[in-house]
């Protein structure tokens, strides 16, 4: 069993991405299975099931999304075993910059999309950071000069990763990522698997549903803004 | 690399202007430049990192692997295309297109065919440089070379770059800024001579001109054009340059293919339009996913594009009359006699 | 509305046949359509909703409010704007423009300028109904009217489809599938003809053909400026349509002005390709960010205008030549002798 | 003091948009002021400053970015009258599709954009669900056609809702979402004000900083995946 982790922010179109990268893994791999997170609601799976790919979905509802991919992951892993799968693809909504569902000796991809403005890459944090390799999406409407900008500005926050332009719709450069997917090796279970960066923490009353605003509400690990003006700003 | 790391960053800056910028990206300021990379990043707070979602190793061991990239950008932007071959396959019917074509830097070569003929299929084609292993069976060599499997993903779209009539300007910068920008993801030298060389060019392309400050996104559709031609010309690192119907009237386009030309680009043009097909020194035409004819573009047709371009030019006075908000008040029979 | 809550779905679907698609969007499937929507959402497990963060409260109001809406949408559709008035306000020096326009139904006015001369600002206090409160002080009335606060805002850009170069279809799906959501969301009750006819006349457009299954995405930049114009003029809601310099040379561009006045559109038109100007009843000259000149089109300029049509009845044969794979080895002069 | 909270998910063009507006609402209120809530970095703040608007960043780092809103906007609240502002706007990034900043009794703005494809709309959540006024982008770079649809799905989503396109380069419609700005009544505290929904729950393992897979590690709120094929699969 292979597994590779693909992430990226909404929108980004992963999933058109891992439909036409699985037109290329499928002459190596027979059977390719995908497990689609996402947080409230998603129709991807009936794209999945139109390209002939199996998948399921896990929904973390009132969860934490990122919280919810690692507590299922592995189950999602062995799921696969069981169906007789020879590679899961994990897709994550990516919703948090600060989150990244990458692990240690998975193959990770990163997927973005270049209308996101030159700043994205800094800002998407361990998600693109941590991966292994970045597919950027939606470069055939913007200029030549902004996707080199952007390609080069995807370098500078992962300069280990190799990027590769994909067209979501035509398929272009799909067939360069699904080289990537097949680099990953077998793994048997993730029990004890590290992920490459943790996830966001979070133990306060919100946590458990309170709505209430007000500091009588707010215990436990709570970070209270520092009001400094516009010039020290963090960057 | 571990002497670069105990290096002051004052030095590496000197043969690396950018490692500055590689520092201000992951958000850390550096106060005095005479500290080395070690000691900047062992100063950094370990918990303000883990906010950020840094870590001290990933921060080292990215800026090195960042200035290697960079040395390398450099380095291929010297790299030399001579030649880039296609070599036929086969339609969709499987009969064999029977062609090698050799493409030579300032070569035009005009494909031509109706929707759904498969001219992006030959486009797709170039840009993965394939090895017989995409559904048209054919193999696409640089400088005679079949690139082998690391290089040729290694190179990540760098030979080919693109321009079609579906892309637009989408970032909110000025047109200054943004070149900038653009040269200085080049590692270009001179940023500021380079901006301008680029604005000047576009001006001249385009029919009305705009300046460093015009934001981005208030271009026209023919000076955008003109700016993404200038720029691909004078600032992309890629040889091939790939154009997908681009007839925009708003732009000089016999000025715009002469200056591909002097910069050494090969390119592949997918159009329809008369005067640029006949501009190319020759032409794909295309047909159920094959190459059908590779047509050399002879005298004959080369003075009715003489023709053509009188008509064009006329056609230009007239709207050069309507921006004026002049009454079109002539006797158009007369205006069109050649 | 309480008598809506407890009345079956079944019956409900008969009036507003949407209503299911309601349910569907949040999630609901109904099993038997004898219940009523009270009883359906009271047998929604709460835990399951605020997983899906929806409350059964937010459920019903929201439905409730959705059925009102599709109504009004449904009405609106047949709101009649018998004309569209613009009272001129001043150019950038605030010298007064002194004009006053009246647009009705079928009227086609181009609106000419070079870049920057304050063409999206005329178009811009069109789409907002200006009332002397943006920059340039003009006025714009429907049916002779000042539109009140809460009908301005509520409008919602209802009243203007915009059309444009830089527009694409991003979406991906097919041609018919789009095109039937499209008509979903008009409340048009025979959506599969109203699909077939869209699309025979964007075909009529464009001089390449597409079918229902074709992708959106991979139409030709004529085809979906085609499909595009097609769908604005029969299935856009919209009374204005404002078009932007949309020259693009894969479209028949008498016969999608003379589509968009059969439908009884006003179309405003930005652009300096001469024919297209010359179509237009009326052109407006902008300068300085005021309407300069009002030009009639008249004898004159529509006997030019003839003549024009010939020689880009000429080129367009020439595409037919190329795109066929043909040489073009024809005397040029004698084929543009008129 | 009058307060407007402004969300969407990342690159709609919240920033943007709120500049334009701004500048309308400078004809109304002479103060304005922008708390801009965000993970990891962001470099918004500059685009504020030279719109001449003042404003500070949150950066809620390795917590989660909604409970760190909600622990954090009274705080703004008393910074923005102690400067003596008219009007404070909090621009959240709006990362999960399952959170939302929106406040009873406090105009709530979602900001989406019209290349994120039909089914958006359906997947934000109560971010856009429970807002007063949705202001759509990008609507200049699709055709007619796609922008009616959007508009339609957006309404579906939230039929209570006023829709507004507004393009945040060249303004067009700001001046119609100052409007819904302007509807804001004074209010002097956030002290027991309620969320409009409950953000998302967490307490787990994960939430403290785990970072290894597997059973062993998962206590407290673990929600596990039900592995039903695609037929089933949740919508």
């Amino acid at each position: 069993m292979k597994l590779v982790t693909v992430a990226g922010p909404p929108s980004a179109g992963k999933t058109a991405v891992i439909i036409k990268t699985a037109v290329h893994l499928k002459k190596i791999y027979s059977k390719i299975g995908v497990v689609k997170f996402d947080c409230l609601s998603t129709s991807d799976h009936l794209l999945y099931k139109k390209a002939g790919i199996s998948v399921v979905t896990g929904l973390s509802g009132n969860l934490c999304p990122d919280h919810y991919f690692v507590s299922n992951i592995d189950d999602c892993l062995q799921w696969a075993k069981k169906k007789g799968f020879d590679m899961l693809i994990s897709e994550s909504a990516g919703l948090c910059n600060r989150c990244s569902p990458h692990i240690k000796e998975i193959p990770a991809v990163c997927v973005i999309d270049c209308l996101a403005g030159a700043e994205t890459p800094k800002k998407i944090g361990p998600m693109l950071r941590y991966a292994d390799t970045v597919a950027v999406t939606k470069g055939d409407i913007v200029s030549q000069a902004e996707r080199e900008v952007f390609s080069f500005r995807v370098r500078q926050a992962n300069p280990k990763a190799s990027v590769i332009f994909v067209n979501g719709i035509t398929g272009q450069g799909a067939y360069d990522l699904s080289h990537a997917f097949s680099k990953a090796t077998d793994v048997d279970s993730l029990e004890g698997a590290k992920l490459r960066f943790s996830v966001p923490a979070a133990i306060c009353p919100y946590c458990v549903g309170e709505m209430t605003i007000g500091t009588d509400h707010q215990k436990g690990n709570v970070k209270k803004m520092v009001f400094k003006e516009v010039e020290e700003a963090a960057v | 690399m571990t002497e670069l790391m105990n290096t002051p960053v004052a030095v590496i800056a000197e043969e690396h202007p950018y490692c500055m910028d590689y520092f201000r990206s992951v958000g850390v300021s550096i106060a005095d430049t005479e500290l080395t990379p070690r000691e900047i990043i062992d100063a950094l707070d370990n918990e303000a990192l883990e906010d950020k979602g840094f870590s001290k190793e990933q921060i080292s061991s990215h800026f090195i692997e960042f200035l290697k990239q960079a040395a390398m950008l450099k380095s291929t932007a010297e790299r030399s295309v001579h030649s880039v071959t296609i070599v036929g396959g086969f339609d969709k019917s499987g009969t064999p297109e029977n062609f090698e074509l050799i493409l030579k830097p300032g070569d035009i070569v005009c494909i031509v065919g109706t929707t759904g003929s498969g001219k992006s299929r030959l486009l797709a084609d170039i840009e993965c440089f394939a090895q017989k292993d995409t559904p048209t069976g054919r193999t696409v060599m640089v400088n005679g070379k079949i690139l082998d499997g690391e290089d040729r993903f290694r190179l990540e779209n760098k030979l080919v770059a693109q321009l079609s009539q579906n892309m637009n300007f989408v970032v909110d910068m000025s047109v200054g800024e943004f070149i900038a920008m653009h040269a200085a993801s080049r590692m270009i030298p001179d940023i500021e001579a380079t901006v301008e060389a680029v604005i000047t060019c576009a001006n001249e392309l385009a029919g009305e001109t705009f300046t460093y400050e015009t934001a981005l996104t208030q271009l026209s559709g023919g000076q955008s054009r003109a700016l993404m031609i200038a720029d691909t010309a004078m600032l992309s690192s890629s040889p091939i340059v790939l154009i997908d119907e681009i007839e925009n009237a708003g732009v000089d386009r016999r000025k715009a293919l002469e200056l591909l030309v002097k910069e050494e680009k090969i390119v592949l043009m997918s159009t329809h339009d008369p005067i640029l097909a006949l501009m190319g020194n020759r032409r794909l035409a295309i047909h159920n996913g094959g190459v059908k004819k590779v047509i050399e573009t002879d005298r004959e047709e080369l003075a009715g594009l003489e023709i053509l371009q009188c008509v064009d030019e006329k056609l230009m006075q007239l709207r050069t009359m309507l921006r004026a908000g002049e009454k079109i008040s002539l006797d158009m029979k007369k205006f069109f006699e050649l």
